[in-house]
């Protein structure tokens, strides 16, 4: 059992003065797949740092499991957008420190990273450092580096966002392939409609700053019913009817956020 | 900002700056303007030094003054880098330590190097404690401060992604803070290698039966400037040296570490 | 952060090593009076400094003095090293004429000059300040040269794709660009005027935090060696905080406060 | 090289470079001297009597020559000891100023109201000065003393050589030599004697009184030597004074000699004898003292007793074989 | 007359290891806009460096009105990725500083500032600082200092890439109503095909290093005769079939060229 649940999450920062979120009350199921969207700075980022424990909330409780989340641990692994590799260790280095920690014996951490190598096509560049990879190969790394840990619940921050838009979509299709071979429980931030859409099960919208649940909309059922599943290229999928419909909703949702926002 | 020069170009500009440098030197040495006793000409200056290479003056060659100087930087220095290094690394992980450390540190940096001369005396005589305290109180501010400031400024992505990975906190120090800090350690160990070997002439007040400044002194009191000279130019020299050696380094790891 | 909390540990902290340094120092202390001074000798010492005077001189001469010392040298060191820091900056012939002979000038202690300093200038002020200069101007050189080649590149395409003329752009995009660097350089700058000054008031000083220390050192005065030093380090403090305000409110476009030395 | 010979002691002696009363440990040293009493000596220098001082209190070295003013400081600060004179340098610590304006000045002293002069403070070369103004009739405040070490003294009276200056041998001859500087008045002229002095550290003299006499004896014996022998001990001060990096001329050396008495065993312990009350030496020192408490050096001078003691001097004396040894070159015994 | 010529033109970066172009030829006709899409690194920034004058071609020629490219200048005014604002001028300094630059008396620099101010929205804000604005305000700051010189010609590398994607739209929306009431010739780099199929006349597709040019699309026709200037919302357009049709086609088209990548 690995659900996420937010219980009237509240978190300001800096003695109160800025409130991102309020009252937050949200709960992922086991497995699921779900995106966040919202305006810039309604708090997405934050929701994803209480679930993995790098903040704690203001009011409330975020539970991971049954337990309260106090600090960060493996068993909730991070994305980040910008991949957070470490510069100064390998491919191999870099997935392998996970296992390291929790004292794998070297033998079956090779065979598991290995896998994982294997899992994101990189074979061949084990020993190559990040800066010598691309961005896409970069985040594939990193997203390795998570999945080795084999952890109950996957928080991916805009994990595509600083990747140009061709292999973007690479990364999502992949991701795809990924999330169906081996689904986990995710939490996924991303300001693309057309990305949660693609990928979630769920979307949830939220409301500007304070960031509070304005609606959630249901992929799931659509996308299983459509069949979305037949086509694997991500545009084929784009030019169906019913997932320009959900978009558009989606959009339309978000920008009665904006037309309020000082931009 | 007008774009990179291509090597040579830069080679024979350098060698046009030293050239006018020295031109300007010996002319002025030349013209008459200041006495002999005041600004030797850089012929003569090179001169003084091919012979202090073989002959002793103050006690020794100008080699041996050196290497009992560099011995004794070395010491200061080494113990500044082993020191400031890892403490500034804990300063940069516990905020308490950081707390307790900064209010001190603050208070010392303004106190000159040379301003230790008395204490060190008194706590470490003159064998090689007094010396080697002395350089390295030139040495220790930068070691420690670039090594904290390294650590201050990691990237908190990493901190967070090891943190999320389970890393417990002696790996998290030497395997995440140590080499994101490193550009900036070396940078402060070449600041320190810099401000230690400046110290150096202070050190050599006190003991002053060898070394480059106690021979830059005793050719002072017998105004034999030249010789006072060749001093300023070994130090300057070798600092150059050091500093090269250390950039060498510095080059090498930015290398390594060059993020995409 | 809170700044509350960090003076309060930095006050405990100082506190705890007057503290130390009493019972160190004490009746059955670790160390003899004769290593380190206690701090009833260091107030006596502070004491006769402030009435008496100490060096022909009371610890207020001493201290304007060394002021106003501290002040010139750092003044030419800034008006020297700033602008050749931004030749250095803007033109890489500048730059690849002056660097070898900058680097060759550059490790040569502040101390190694006095000799040159008093045949050159004799004993008045001027010789302090050129040994003061000597120490004080290369971090205002190094930190201005990287502050203008930090500015960010497509400002300075910004620049001339606006026409911008020369001398406009020095002004209003290259010193602005560089300014925070030219004030980290300008704090070192000072740092290195205070280190430097007991060297420099070796140079027949008649008052001055450094002539005291000289003085004391000379005398094995261990109480008033540790005011010098007390007060060097206040002072010191004290004018990079100065520094630090003038900083502040010419920087009111800069977001994020650099972490300040 | 010094071959490490069984049974030999290890002591740590301290002095000035290129200073004259520091010669017999220098002839010791090349005649192998030391090892003939069982000593291992080994040396350290230092540019002046402060820091000199300040690493006795650390332990840095045992026996050594100092200038009278460091002597009485380290007395007054943590007991050191003065075991004996090492020569009589009222002579050589001197007010000096360009030849030609010395006639004139010396006619009327008053004439330096308010003029610089450059010393090194609180030194035998202060005190020598001070004397000599006082002999003039002026106060010491009637000058602008200017403290730079000797050094730096030099260099200035080179960049301005009307400047007067207090400076001690051998640097006095280095400003006849390049400055045209002459002597204007030296401690002699003035009445005040500025003896240096043999030193010893206070835990090492009660530790080891042995050993303390054993130096004193091999002093001795270098004195007497380079009395019996002026050329060859002319050669060696050269020799001396250039590892110092003091390139001292012939004449400056003669003068050396000339100017500065040594004492045999005899006048040493006819000079500190306190039979008939306080010493010679006493009285010297105490003066140094008193000179040195009212220009704020120290609170108060300490007695000349409690840190001048004879007893080493005697010690040898009261050893057949080392008086033997000490006075072997003496002529006057 | 304000056209923008590639004439057969290569470039080389450092000492001809890297060719980034290879033979490029296009016209720009005055008042036109064109968007240039392709992959990462093919080459678009240093198309839009050529015309600007910071960069010169290895062989061939860039003409911009009738004369070679010879220096950077305000009749090609550029709107760069990062907003490129002078952090410390204010909002009408870094506008008028052009304006200074010609010499253009104080009280005529005033009223076309204030104007200028005016189009972008941002009166109020015209003694703030740069960081004292929102991205997408910055963003309008910086097309109102290269508006206000009335350049023959602006030149934009991905302008709006730095955006999050609310304000994007916003921008995008103001950049079409700008276009229109005071029509410019542009050249628009930009990663995004919605982006480029909706603000372009014609989109030109490179291929990978060296960059080629591998197609140019005509949009405005399509626009005109499907009259999506109807709508004000770049949502309903992108719902349009004419529009999905057109990106699916450049999307295609790229995506040929990226299967080739080692991304
Ligand atoms: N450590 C912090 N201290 C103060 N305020 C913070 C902190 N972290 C976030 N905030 C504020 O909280 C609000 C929500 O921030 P958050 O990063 O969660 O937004 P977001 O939805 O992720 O935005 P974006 O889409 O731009 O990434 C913002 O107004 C932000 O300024
Ligand atoms: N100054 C330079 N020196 C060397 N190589 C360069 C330079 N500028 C660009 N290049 C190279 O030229 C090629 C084209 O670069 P360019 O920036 O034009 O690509 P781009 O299409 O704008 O890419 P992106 O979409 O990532 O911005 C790249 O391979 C790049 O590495
Ligand atoms: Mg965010
Ligand atoms: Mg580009």
């Amino acid at each position: 059992m690995s659900s996420i649940r937010f219980d009237a999450v509240s978190k300001s920062f800096g003695a109160g003065q800025v409130k991102a979120l309020d009252d937050v009350d949200l709960a992922i199921a086991d497995k699921e797949f779900l995106a966040i969207v919202g305006p810039s700075g309604c708090g997405k980022t934050t929701c994803l740092r209480l679930a993995a424990g790098f903040e704690f909330p203001t009011s409330g409780r975020v539970l991971v499991g049954n337990a309260e989340v106090r600090e960060p641990g493996p068993d909730r692994a991070v994305v980040f957008q910008q991949f957070a590799l470490f510069p100064w260790k390998t491919v191999v280095e870099n997935i392998e420190l996970g296992l390291r920690n929790r004292n794998m014996p070297r033998e079956e951490r090779r065979i598991r990273v290995m896998e994982a190598v294997e899992l994101i096509g990189l074979n061949g560049y084990e020993g190559a450092y990040p800066h010598q990879l691309s961005g896409g190969m970069q985040q594939r790394v990193a997203i390795a580096r998570a999945y080795v840990l084999d952890p109950q619940v996957l928080l991916m921050d805009e994990p595509f966002g600083a990747l140009d838009a061709q292999t973007r979509v690479v990364m999502q299709e992949e991701l795809v392939r990924l999330a169906r071979r081996n689904p986990r429980t995710v939490l996924f931030i991303t300001h693309g409609v057309e990305e949660a859409v693609y990928l979630a099960d769920r979307v949830a919208i939220m409301t500007r700053r304070p960031g509070r649940l304005k609606e959630i909309v249901d992929v799931k059922s659509i996308r299983e019913a459509e069949g979305w599943e037949r086509y694997s290229r991500i545009e084929d999928v784009m030019d169906l009817e019913s997932f320009v419909h959900l978009r558009t909703h989606i959009w339309r949702s978000l920008r009665e956020e904006k037309t309020g926002a000082a931009h | 900002m007008t774009g990179a020069l291509d090597p040579a170009r830069r080679m024979v500009l350098g060698l046009a700056g030293l050239v006018g440098f020295f031109g300007l030197w010996a002319l002025v040495a030349a013209s008459g303007l200041v006495g002999n006793a005041f600004l030797p000409g850089p012929l003569e200056v090179a001169e003084r030094l091919v012979t202090l290479l073989h002959t002793s003056f103050a006690g020794g060659t100008l080699p041996q003054h050196l290497a009992s100087s560099l011995q004794r930087f070395s010491a200061g220095y080494l113990l500044a880098a082993a020191v400031g290094v890892p403490l500034g690394l804990l300063m940069g992980r516990f905020r308490l330590l950081d707390d307790i450390v900064s209010p001190l540190f603050d208070a010392l940096r303004f106190i000159a190097p040379i301003a230790w001369v008395p204490f060190a005396a008194l706590w470490f005589g003159t064998g090689f404690g007094g010396p080697v305290l002395i350089i390295f109180s030139g040495a220790f501010p930068p070691c420690l401060l670039n090594a904290y400031r390294g650590a201050r400024q990691v990237d908190p992505r990493y901190i967070e992604a090891a943190e999320m990975l389970g890393t417990p906190t002696h790996r998290l120090i030497l395997e995440v803070l140590l080499p994101a800090a490193t550009p900036s350690i070396v940078a402060g160990l070449r600041i320190g290698a810099g401000l230690g070997w400046q110290s150096l002439v202070g050190a050599e007040l006190i003991v002053a039966s060898t070394g480059v400044g106690y021979m830059m002194v005793q050719a002072q009191s017998g105004v034999a400037t030249a010789t006072v000279m060749v001093g300023m130019a070994a130090i300057g020299l070798v600092g150059v040296l050091i500093d090269i050696a250390l950039r060498a380094l510095e080059a090498r790891i930015h290398n390594r570490l060059e993020r995409a | 952060m809170p700044l509350g909390r960090r003076s309060a540990i930095g006050v405990t902290t100082l506190g705890l090593l007057v503290l130390a340094w009493f019972l160190a120092t004490g009746a059955n202390g670790l160390i003899s009076p004769g290593r380190f001074p206690t701090p009833a000798d260091t107030w006596t010492a502070g004491l006769q400094a402030m009435v008496r005077g100490y060096g022909d001189a009371t610890l207020v001469v001493h201290v304007l003095q060394s002021l106003k010392l501290v002040a010139l040298g750092f003044v030419v060191s800034v008006a020297v090293g700033v602008p050749l820091g931004l030749l250095m900056g803007t033109s890489a012939t500048a730059e690849a004429v002056l660097n070898p002979v900058f680097m060759l000038l550059r490790p040569i202690p502040p101390l190694a000059w006095i000799p040159l300093a008093i045949l050159w200038f004799g004993l008045g002020d001027t010789a302090k300040i050129m040994v003061i200069f000597f120490a004080a101007f290369v971090p205002s050189v190094i930190n201005t040269q990287a502050g203008v080649r930090s500015i960010e590149r497509p400002l300075i395409e910004a620049a001339r794709m606006l026409g911008t003329p020369h001398g406009r752009f020095i002004r209003e995009v290259v010193v602005p660009g560089a300014a925070p660097m030219i004030f980290t350089g300008l704090r070192l700058s000072l740092q290195a005027s205070w280190t430097t000054l007991v060297a420099a008031e070796l140079v027949g000083a008649l008052a001055g935090l450094g002539h005291l220390l000289n003085l004391a050192q000379q005398d094995l005065y261990p109480g008033m060696i540790l005011v010098g030093m007390i007060c060097v380090a206040i002072f010191g403090a004290l004018t990079t905080a100065l520094l630090g305000l003038v900083e502040r409110r010419t920087l009111t476009w800069v977001r994020i406060k650099g972490d300040t030395e | 090289a010094p071959a490490r010979a069984e049974g030999l002691t290890k002591i740590s002696i301290s002095y000035q470079p290129s200073l004259y009363w520091a010669l017999p440990f220098y002839i010791a040293a090349e005649k192998g001297w030391w090892k003939e009493v069982g000593l291992d000596a080994t040396f350290v220098t230092f540019p002046a009597g402060a820091p000199q001082v300040a690493a006795a209190q650390a332990g840095s070295w045992d026996v050594g020559g100092t200038g009278s003013v460091p002597a009485v400081l380290g007395a007054a600060r943590f007991g050191l000891v003065t075991v004996g004179i090492t020569n009589d340098e009222s002579k050589t610590n001197a007010l000096m100023t360009r030849a030609d304006k010395v006639a004139a000045l010396q006619k009327d002293p008053s004439a330096l109201k308010g003029q610089k002069l450059l010393l090194t403070t609180n030194s035998t070369a202060d005190y020598a000065a001070r004397n000599c103004l006082a002999k003039w009739g002026l106060k010491s405040s009637d000058m602008q003393f200017v403290n730079l070490g000797q050094a730096q003294i030099i260099s200035a009276a080179m960049a301005n050589n009307s400047d007067v200056v207090g400076v001690w041998a051998p640097y006095t001859y280095t400003l006849e030599e390049k400055a045209g500087a002459k002597v204007l008045c030296s401690g002699a002229d003035a009445g005040a004697i500025v003896p240096g002095a043999l030193v010893v550290r206070p835990a090492f003299a009660k530790e080891h009184p042995d050993l303390v006499a054993k130096v004193a004896a091999v002093y001795l014996r270098a004195w007497g030597w380079a009395k019996a022998h002026p050329k060859e001990a002319h050669a060696m001060t050269k020799a001396f004074y250039a590892v110092g990096g003091v390139e001292a001329s012939d004449s400056a050396i003669d003068q050396e000699f000339a100017l500065r008495p040594t004492f045999a065993l005899t006048e040493q312990l006819r000079l500190m004898d306190r039979a008939k009350g306080p010493s010679a030496l006493d009285g010297w020192l105490g003066r140094i003292g008193a000179f040195m408490a009212e220009v704020g050096t120290i609170p108060a001078a300490p007695e000349a007793k409690s840190y001048v003691d004879d007893s080493f001097m005697r010690m040898v004396a009261a050893d057949p074989k080392l008086k033997a040894f000490a006075t072997e070159f003496d002529t006057t015994n």
